[in-house]
């Protein structure tokens, strides 16, 4: 079974940047793009990753360092063995003609996708922001892509400013409106570019992430207020329809106690 | 007349199937999502005074027949979940259960008494059997019938007239004679059993157990004969009405457990082995079976396969 | 030197695995046939004072994830088996584990007696676990640490040279207590873990339990984790060798039990779920693991994913 | 799975005298011919039984009394319900030019072995023996069958004497020699069949009965002294190979206990 546990060895280490790396693993699971896998660090924790690339033998994750468990994963080499299992929830919808938003390590789901695509001869448009270089991965991948609009906020690599700031842009320069836009990275740039959906009248599938335990739907850990929607299940890939259930939008997200911070006066419920 | 509604200690269910403690119980909107679903009451996670993280994952581990899960009673605390269940309370006419536990005796009455004084679930549920905090806690309650009873009693004290459902676990030499103890000490239902065990599975190349925790509970389709056993041993030695839970995930399964003696059925693992529409496809099948055998309701099937019984109504 | 073998209370098993008690062990024949299949060892059926026929059927029930069984202790008698222990003794240079219960306490220490008056087995192991014999026995003695050790003595003071393994029951508060007590009464070995439960199953179409002694004791692969966990627990609170046993049928399952610390492995279920070839296979796995790691026999695997030794030997 | 239990309404039953009857049962499992299955009476016991037909939806089972469990089976009606498992075991090799040879209730098995030999157009010839013909199931089905030939120890129908007698006759008659020889029936008879088989040097399988419990190997219960098998794995239909390894030929079988009766002065092991 796919959701119990095997332990496999890092077949390879591509270092981005000092806190940015793709580890390639046996190709034990096949994911759809969006699609997470859990990864378990054998006496530290497991927590989830999306698949950023398939070959036929391997799939990659990429990981950016934030806390403990991802310092701790940068850290392992080839031949050190990690636990996997999933994959887990529902991944993005394959469609000609999509434009792709990715906000920083949002762009690993993203590369999955763009990969899918192409094998499929499907067109698409990237546009792939960061805040800065050091935030991008596989920035020589992107860079050589022609599907690919780079984007960082201090102007360290591609155009200056954020990918919403490429939005109007995409539009004009595609032959056709896109059918699907299919966004991936921190919240508050998904919610813009849902708004901007909304705006142009496109659809949507965007890629949230929540405080994830089980992956299977049980913990109750990922479930989103208003609809009860489980992440890891319904999840992590949004549509429009399934997000307009959740009354949590904009709210700082439930810890691994189950509990919601308090809210900071900043933060309303739409 | 509703043929599944069935009444546990005064509490009428609209069906039989009960969403287990600790899936999906973290929130109103999760426990709103299942009682669409189908389910005839909604159990909270199980909550003690302060709030938990419970322990790093892995928690939650599935193999090929169940699950052990060591998620560590993470959760957010009475004071947090009383608002998850008056949300509830707002949005949905199912009952809702809430579970407590405590780290000592006396602790069961402090929560139950800060729960209550918040809200009005339908029924509390005193989970005395948790199997994977024993690092932290020491052994389950429910190992002990006088312990158990104790705090039945102290939980009884402080919850006015709101029935008490105490949560046994199968890890003793008799699980009906602590259910008994339960009994005497004014219980109003019995829900068994808790996952089994702990459990443990090694992950032979890195050479460690897998949970975190090293250890978890086991539940799911491994566990039914164990709870079938456990709910017809209760019923055969107090009157209370029995929450029959463990590894229900099909129609027969819940069967099982009805004729065995179990009022309400619960369901945890079986959410993700059979999906949330796990609970609409057991409502139908039940609503047929009764259909089928010319019934009004579940009561003529309630422990039908105990002898004295079932010997007026069947023969081979 | 055969990189399988292994020591058991100074007796040499050419291969961890075990026959365990209860399976094809009535006669010398089908014991030599487990031998032959590849057994570093072989158990006997249980066996009482007196001949026993056992429950009507059914007395074994398959389901999807393990088996209940109820055999209810049928045996030819000690003085019958120690004829076929003599037999197989002359037919196999396996050694062979005499199992034997008694109706008390009083009755192992005569059973032991008379067995050993007449045969003298590799081992004697002390059933004082089994679970689907409740209606007529009581409560399994393993349920009690004080019993268990007292059952524990009686034998050890008739059994002479020969080494006592005593088979313990997870249906117990914690079977590390009663497996220390048993060490403390000078047991040679412990044996863990029974069948557990009991279980059952009911047809909801006859509203019957199915098995004719309405529950029988869950074995096979659903109990895997538990067997696991127990062993892990033993290992941790005991010095004495552990036959690992419970729901082992993949190579990867003995794996485990000898990772949390058993020194041999034993297989019951795994005989239908596997077929009689388990044992040739599970020889050829092991073989092939120490090889691959470089090790000339399963010492440095037994016990290594407790987290002392696991820590030195091996990162995440 | 088919080794767990499932109960099913009888759907006819066939008289064929007092004593001996035929269950006709929903089709839940397949067997082959020779195999068996095990019939549970709820409340009562469970006890082995062969096929000894099957249509697209029904199987049937030939039951005679014998005692406590075969006599209330017996009074069974239409609709009762009965649990069945298996099939268990090793059915016949089918073979062309066989030669079967049963005796009483034995000759269950061999209807449904001549049921799949005609359905592949396998030529066979049957002899069905008695003591009696109270004790000849399907009577009249095997009247009308020309390829079988009829005995009884009281001569009561068909040819007087046992079927060993048709033996010779048999073989003369039959254009070639039997490929196979296909027996069922009380032990003595199949010794005798064995007996004569190797003396004309030709292939058999033979069906024997042991005192059964599981079914599926576990017990021990059916296991036959010298070789250890398994009559309820590796039987219950042995070849001459197989019979070779067994001691306990002519034995008094063990009984539930697992023991065996003191062997009677007559019985010698072969
Ligand atoms: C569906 C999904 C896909 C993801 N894909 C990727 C990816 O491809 N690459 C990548 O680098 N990161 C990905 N993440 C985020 C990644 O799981 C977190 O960065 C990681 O868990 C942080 O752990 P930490 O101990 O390093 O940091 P911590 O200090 O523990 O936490 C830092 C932040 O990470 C998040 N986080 C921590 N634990 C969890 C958890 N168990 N579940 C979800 N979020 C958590 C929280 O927002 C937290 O505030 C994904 C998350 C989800 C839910
Ligand atoms: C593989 C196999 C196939 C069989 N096929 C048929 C069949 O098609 N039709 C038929 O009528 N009978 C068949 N039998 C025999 C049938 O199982 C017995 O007649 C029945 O079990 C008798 O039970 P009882 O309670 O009526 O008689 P009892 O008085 O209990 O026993 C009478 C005799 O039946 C035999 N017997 C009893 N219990 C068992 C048992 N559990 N396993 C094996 N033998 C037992 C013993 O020889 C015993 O002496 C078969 C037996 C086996 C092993
Ligand atoms: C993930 C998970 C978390 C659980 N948490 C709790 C809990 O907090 N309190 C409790 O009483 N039982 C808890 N249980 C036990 C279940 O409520 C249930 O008793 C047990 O799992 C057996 O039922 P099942 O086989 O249907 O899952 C939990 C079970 C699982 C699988
Ligand atoms: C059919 C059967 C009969 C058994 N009889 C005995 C017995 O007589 N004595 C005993 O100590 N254990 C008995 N057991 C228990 C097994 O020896 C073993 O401890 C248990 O089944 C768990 O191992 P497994 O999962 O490999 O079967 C029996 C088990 C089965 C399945
Ligand atoms: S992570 Fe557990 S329900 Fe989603
Ligand atoms: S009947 Fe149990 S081994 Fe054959």
């Amino acid at each position: 079974m796919a959701d119990s546990m095997q332990t496999v060895p890092i077949l390879e280490v591509i270092a981005h940047q000092a806190e940015l790396k793709t580890f390639i693993l046996p190709r034990i699971l096949d994911a759809a793009p969006g699609q997470f896998v859990a990864v378990w660090l054998p006496g530290v924790d497991e927590k989830p990753f999306a698949v950023s690339a398939d070959g036929p033998e391997t799939i990659q994750i990429t990981v950016k360092a934030v806390g403990p468990f991802t310092r701790r994963l940068l850290n392992c080499r080839p031949g050190d063995r990690l636990g996997l299992r999933g994959p887990f929830g529902r991944g993005f919808t394959l469609m000609p003609d999509s434009l792709l938003i990715g906000g920083g390590i949002g762009n690993a789901p993203l590369r999955l996708l763009a990969q899918r695509l192409t094998e499929r001869g499907l067109r698409y448009t990237w546009l792939a922001g960061a805040r800065r270089a050091a935030d991008l991965p596989f920035l020589g991948e992107l860079q050589k892509n022609p599907a690919v609009r780079l984007f960082t906020d201090d102007g360290s690599v591609g155009h200056p400013g954020t990918v919403m700031t490429g939005w109007t842009d995409a539009l004009a320069a595609t032959p056709t409106p896109p059918r699907l836009v299919c966004g991936a990275g921190p919240e508050p740039m998904l919610l813009a570019v849902r708004e901007a959906a909304r705006l142009h009248r496109l659809p949507v599938e965007l890629s949230f992430e929540r405080y994830m335990k089980c992956g299977i739907g049980l913990c109750g850990q990922c479930c989103l207020d208003g609809s009860g929607l489980r992440l890891c299940v319904e999840g992590p890939i949004l549509t429009e329809e399934q997000m307009q259930g959740v009354t949590e939008w904009g709210l700082p997200p439930r810890g691994p106690s189950g509990r919601r911070p308090a809210t900071t006066p900043k933060a309303t419920r739409p | 007349m509703n043929p599944l509604a069935v009444r546990v200690a005064g509490v009428t269910f609209p069906s039989p199937l009960v969403l287990a403690s600790g899936v999906m119980g973290l929130s109103a909107s999760s426990l709103k999502r299942v009682a669409d679903a189908g389910a005839g009451a909604v159990t909270t996670k199980s909550c003690g005074l302060e709030e938990r993280k419970g322990h790093p994952c892995p928690t939650l581990l599935p193999f090929e027949h169940g699950l052990l899960n060591a998620i560590g009673l993470a959760n957010p605390g009475v004071d947090e979940m009383a608002g998850e269940i008056a949300e509830f309370q707002a949005r949905s006419s199912i009952p809702v259960i809430a579970s407590i536990f405590g780290r000592t005796e006396a602790e069961f009455g402090e929560a139950a008494a800060r729960l209550l004084a918040r809200v009005r679930p339908a029924l509390l549920e005193v989970n005395v059997s948790c199997p994977n905090v024993g690092s932290e806690f020491g052994q389950p309650f429910a190992a002990d019938a006088a312990a158990s009873a104790r705090i039945t009693g102290l939980v009884k004290a402080r919850a006015g007239h709101v029935p008490v459902a105490v949560k046994l676990s199968l890890m003793c030499p008799s699980i009906a004679q602590v259910a008994k103890a339960c009994a005497a000490a004014g219980a109003d239902a019995i829900t068994a059993i808790n996952s089994v065990g702990p459990g443990m599975l090694i992950d032979p190349h890195v050479r460690r157990p897998i949970l975190a925790n090293q250890v978890g509970g086991l539940s799911g389709a491994a566990i039914l004969p164990l709870a079938v056993r456990a709910v017809w041993d209760i019923a055969r030695t107090v009157p209370l009405p029995i929450i029959g839970t463990g590894g229900v995930a099909r129609p027969e399964d819940a069967l099982q457990l009805i004729l065995a003696g179990a009022t309400a059925v619960g369901i945890g693992t079986g959410v993700y082995t059979g999906g949330l529409e796990v609970f609409g496809r057991i409502n139908s099948f039940l609503a047929d079976w009764l259909d089928r055998e010319g019934l009004r309701s579940l009561d003529a099937l309630r422990g039908a396969a105990h002898p004295a019984r079932s010997q007026e109504a069947h023969h081979g």
